[in-house]
């Protein structure tokens, strides 16, 4: 099977994707002759043209909100938003518009919006380039909210957001982009949202994560293993709407999980896997559930001293998975 | 009166415009209209569409002082504008976006009063949201009207999205939005407008200026006192127009409906109207305006204005009035107790839309009954 | 003591320190003449004129934007948000700046501003009036939450976020305006920030809750005394910071714990607090923690039907301590 | 060079400006600064911030090349707009709030070669921000510069809180803010200017128009050529300067300052100006701008223009103009190895100043060491 770098599994399926539907329109900032500051969307302005391939004025809230427009006259947008620290200014397109379309005129409307958005850190992004904003968007009915850990997964769950009738949320750990290599199939498969999927199977311990954590988490299992401790990794996937059956599954049978995320601990999308866990699960639970989650300040700083001190890193999970299984 | 019909009549319809046989564009100088392709019966319908909306309007009123709506938001002064606006463009083909004012707008692109009246009672069958949203916010898939929100502004880049599509897809339609001169300060708005100047996309922004955010005043509101003047920073012509000139209004409408059409691009239309009510039910208005400035605001009221024009032009009769003030009744105790009787929304529905059908998981409530 | 309503409290809290601190003012849509939609501002235009008391463009980024260059150049500013509902325009100042002012300038600026606005449903205000949005701004390091459930903590409360140099989100449940009346002594106290505070003691399951659903938890312990159960409710009263101690303390004696919020479920506030106790309070537990919360709809639907049935209350509340109770 | 310097030796300053004697204004028909209250000393200081700012700048780059600073973002071709500009401005009383660009503003302003050395090594004693922000985020207390973020055009609504504070206070500051046209299309531009408008407020807003927002050309960015344009929809004047020309761009400064501090409140300056490098360090500019492009645009450059004029004008010869050129040489040199030699931040200080100083609890990490 064909290998390919997580960002050119994301690149050739908005290309399949643009050739197979013709109502399909990627919009954002320097999305077209610049292909994306990340190179997402290269090549697309040329074979697509700048109608399709539109590059938009410095505006987040009109690229949400002009998608929003076009979906309902007959348009499957993709915007991209340039980093996803910079999606606040159409956090009221997202939330009030976006999400509620729907709902709020009874079905008579909908919005298949795919809204993709780089996110976290280890870049030297700083403050600005490096946030985590899951946590704001998974709180949200109307949403759905999709991190893939994977080339493959990457490829087929763009396919499925692209497809979906309901705005999704897209969000691609910057760090993987180019770090992440896999097997991607030339076919056309999906990966169906609203499911989570077991990454490695084991035990002892159960660990939960997404995006770059989901492949931290399968590093840390590693490093537990030579300790004798096996860890079981649940990659969540879609953040909304969440697979619960497959995580209660997990830990069911270990009786001990760990929760991880990049962002902040303090709120962060892991308290509701937590929370979940705490009702549905507990008379299953052998120790307490445990989060490994960044600290509770702004973003990850610039300085490689300060942003080393942030990082979430599989040594950091393994710590916690030998802790607990100890318990 | 309404009384007398079955619930399961269908809906009396505006029918103003097909009862006087002339149908001829009046050619006499000076004539309203005159050089505007309008006919006689076309301004006898728009004069209808004002005289209905005020008369919904005013029962809307009655009924929130009843107890019997708990939210009334209505546009009494701006109904000239909307009408002479919306008339100018293709029911049901173009698009409209519309704002929580927009009754006459929304009447005049193909909404019913019946319609109309099930938001105010927050119906099952409502068309607008079943229920789920406060009276104000329409909307009508099957018209080319889109669903409104809340906050302000919103809409004008849900306009240009549209504008934008229709221009990609080559569908000739033509977009309109509306909101307030408040609104128009919001970041929103400057988005919205640059994007479709450069891409010339076929929309209309009307600000429907009033003078007032609820009670802040224009002074407090915006560094300039026509909003108009701000077209020019978007590459666009701005337009202003007295919003109790029904024809003017027209006028301002159909011009920039050919300018989008020809593909020459956006343009934004400031109609000066006035508020004659609070801002909503839940507002006070004599605590920030004088009883001097409502009274001398009486004189914008466009319902008199443009009867008195169609009566000049010897277009409306005392009989005619009558009877276009009498089928406006009947059309509001129609719709108010039609309306009324239906079913209000069930509890079991409540969770339906959130998603598209067939999505499951936690955070996605079960969306089939 | 005097009695007063809730708002009537939190209207003279603003008078005090307008008079007490010449370089405070109040701004936001109708704040002047009007006094505000619910008249919390009502009189301020009157005894300290409009450079104080300023009625703004209806531009909610403008409005915390200014009021972070102002509090930069001295003033402290109170901005009133009309509707929480409306608060998303200005998400990205209050996120991006007002929260990482201090830390992204390594404390060389502070940004002590107080930002006001009315949530929650129950009065006829559908999907764009009656919004909780507490769970975007406590996930926020930076940012400070506050939400008092009587006229007493509104006062204190809104006294120490004022005088607070650190940005203040401040709550104000709507439906308690004039419906809660309270005694709130004529002196110039304070309630800190930061914590948590027992309302009603009680052994057999905690009730952890806030702003109105703090009020109903209250009603509620008394729908299940009859049954004999006794049920201990805790007032979070300040989201961000957390007084996890206090929280910690109760549902160690209890065992059990019940948490309440009127937000939709998924992602919010309240998971916070299930995944602390999950993990702090796991040796104490003896079952499930509990939510009792909004649906995971786009907020509160219009008509009374609906509305009836989104909200939060005391039977629900009851039911699920009774519930846990027999566990 | 600054290898003969030890580290604690003072920073050297610019001191072009009190080294010839002739401090009088030139009153020669045509000579620079004529009727702008210039004298030879302003001219040679304007001139000689200018040449250090793109000294630095320059100097970034190469370190970035280098790998010694991950990331750059400058303003090459930028600096004359900024230093003319700022230098109507009061150091350290009035107000400053920069964007990514503005080196030469800030350094006009008062911050220090070194200063801004440190943060592109994001050293612990990084004024601007430890070493948290990435390299271009400049700010100062002491020097009343305000931190800077990198969303765009937030900063707009800073500076008019900023100026509001300053008009309430009575503290006759003045406020200038800075941004990109690309940036002038969010909602924030909007809203600031609008507000400034209506109050009137003491502040400038300036916009560096270099054509660009990192691919995107004018062209897709904005519906007109001239973003000063807007300034009419928000009831102020609009300036367009020619970015090359320094002393335009002072004077326009000049006249800005002077309506703020008389009370007629706030400008919009709009600088045309070229961007001479990439975006940043991240961006390869050739994939969207011609070799022929790039070369055209270096007949923008402030610099050589600057010096022509000074030179032809009499007031910079061979010997002044290599003085002036070995001391940027020497305050580059020395500004680099003593931000470089600075201890990074310790990791311990990660969790300092996220709330004010006694805050505890929850999601409040410790602030104390
Ligand atoms: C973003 C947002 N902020 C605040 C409000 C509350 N609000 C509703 S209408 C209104 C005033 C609108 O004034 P204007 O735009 O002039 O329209 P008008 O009501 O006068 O027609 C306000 C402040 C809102 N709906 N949305
Ligand atoms: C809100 C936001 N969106 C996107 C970005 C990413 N970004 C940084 S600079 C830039 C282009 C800015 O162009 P312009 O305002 O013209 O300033 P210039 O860099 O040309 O001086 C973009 C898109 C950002 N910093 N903030
Ligand atoms: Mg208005
Ligand atoms: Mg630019």
């Amino acid at each position: 099977m064909p290998i390919r770098t997580y960002i050119e599994a994301i690149r050739e399926t908005l290309r399949d994707e643009m050739r197979r539907d013709d109502s399909m329109i990627v919009l954002g900032e320097d999305v077209g002759k610049k292909g994306g500051v990340f190179l997402a969307t290269d090549g697309l302005f040329d074979e697509f043209g700048g109608d399709r391939v539109v590059d938009t004025p410095l505006s987040e809230s009109l690229i949400v909100g002009a998608s929003i427009g076009a979906a309902v006259n007959g348009l499957r947008p993709v915007p991209e938003i340039q980093f996803a620290d910079f999606i606040y200014p159409a956090f009221n397109q997202i939330v009030s518009e976006a999400a509620r379309m729907r709902y709020r005129s009874n079905g008579a409307f909908s919005c298949p919006i795919t809204i993709r958005a780089p996110y976290g850190g280890g870049v030297h992004g700083a403050l600005y380039h490096s946030q985590s904003v899951e946590a704001f968007f998974a709180h949200v009915p109307g949403l759905k909210v999709v991190i893939p850990s994977t080339p493959y997964d990457a490829r087929g769950l763009l396919r499925s957001s692209i497809r979906d009738d309901d705005p999704v949320l897209f969000f691609e750990h910057k760090k993987m982009y180019r770090a992440i290599r896999g097997e991607v199939p030339d076919t056309d498969y999906t990966v169906p949202l609203g499911r989570a999927q077991v990454t490695r199977e084991g035990n002892q311990v159960t660990v939960i994560a997404y995006g770059l954590m989901a492949a931290y988490a399968l590093e840390a299992a590693e490093l537990v293993e030579s300790d004798g401790i096996s860890a079981e990794i649940v990659d969540v996937r879609s953040l909304r709407p969440l697979d619960v059956e497959t995580l209660l599954e997990s830990v069911r049978k270990t009786g001990k999980c760990v929760i991880v995320y990049e962002d902040n601990e303090f709120g962060g999308y892991g308290a509701e896997i937590a929370a979940i866990l705490a009702e549905q699960a507990f008379d299953y639970l052998d120790g307490p559930i445990k989060r490994v989650a960044g600290p509770d300040v702004p973003a990850v700083p610039y300085s490689h001293t300060l942003e080393d001190w942030f990082m979430v890193s599989p040594d950091r999970i393994a710590d916690a998975v030998r802790e607990l299984a100890t318990y | 009166m309404a009384s007398t019909r079955t619930k399961e009549a269908s809906e009396p319809v505006l029918r103003a415009a097909t009862v006087s046989a002339n149908g001829a564009a009046p050619t006499a100088g000076g004539a309203p209209g005159e050089g505007l392709g309008l006919t006689r019966e076309d301004l006898l319908r728009m004069y209808s569409l004002i005289a209905v909306t005020r008369a919904i309007d005013e029962r809307m009123w009655i009924l929130n002082r009843a107890g019997k709506v708990p939210f009334v938001i209505s546009g009494q002064g701006h109904e000239g504008a909307q009408v002479g606006i919306a008339y100018a463009l293709r029911q049901g083909y173009d698009w409209m976006v519309p704002y929580y004012r927009s009754v006459a707008s929304v009447l005049t692109f193909g909404m019913t009063p019946r319609e109309i009246l099930l938001a105010q009672f927050a119906r099952a069958v409502d068309p607008s949201s079943g229920g789920r949203q406060m009276p104000g916010h329409y909307g009508a898939a099957q018209h080319n009207i889109l669903s409104t929100s809340s906050p302000v502004a919103t809409q004008v880049l849900h306009a240009v999205g549209i504008a934008f599509a229709a221009k990609l897809r080559k569908t000739d339609q033509v977009t309109i939005t509306y909101l307030g001169e408040g609104a128009s300060n919001q970041g929103d708005f400057h988005e919205g407008l640059n994007f479709a100047g450069i891409h010339k996309l076929p929309v209309i922004v009307v600000v429907e200026n009033n003078g007032y955010a609820i009670s802040v005043p224009a002074s407090l509101e915006s560094a300039v006192e026509d909003i108009a003047t701000r077209a020019a920073g978007y590459g666009m012509p701005g337009v202003i127009v007295d919003g109790a000139d029904v024809l003017a209004c027209y006028r301002a409408g159909k011009e920039a409906v050919e300018r989008a059409r020809r593909g020459d691009g956006p343009t934004l239309i400031e109609a000066k109207v006035t508020r004659m009510t609070a801002h909503s039910s839940d507002d006070q208005h004599t605590k920030y305006r004088t009883a001097q400035e409502l009274e001398q605001e009486k004189a914008r009221d466009p319902l008199p204005r443009f009867r008195q024009q169609l009566r000049d032009a010897g277009f409306l009769d005392d009989k005619e009035e009558a009877r276009i003030a009498s089928e406006a009744r009947e059309i509001v105790e129609d719709a108010t107790d039609w309306a009324e009787s239906q079913p209000e929304p069930d509890p079991a529905t409540a969770t339906h839309h959130v998603y598209a059908p067939g999505t499951a998981g936690a955070g996605a409530p079960a969306s089939e009954g």
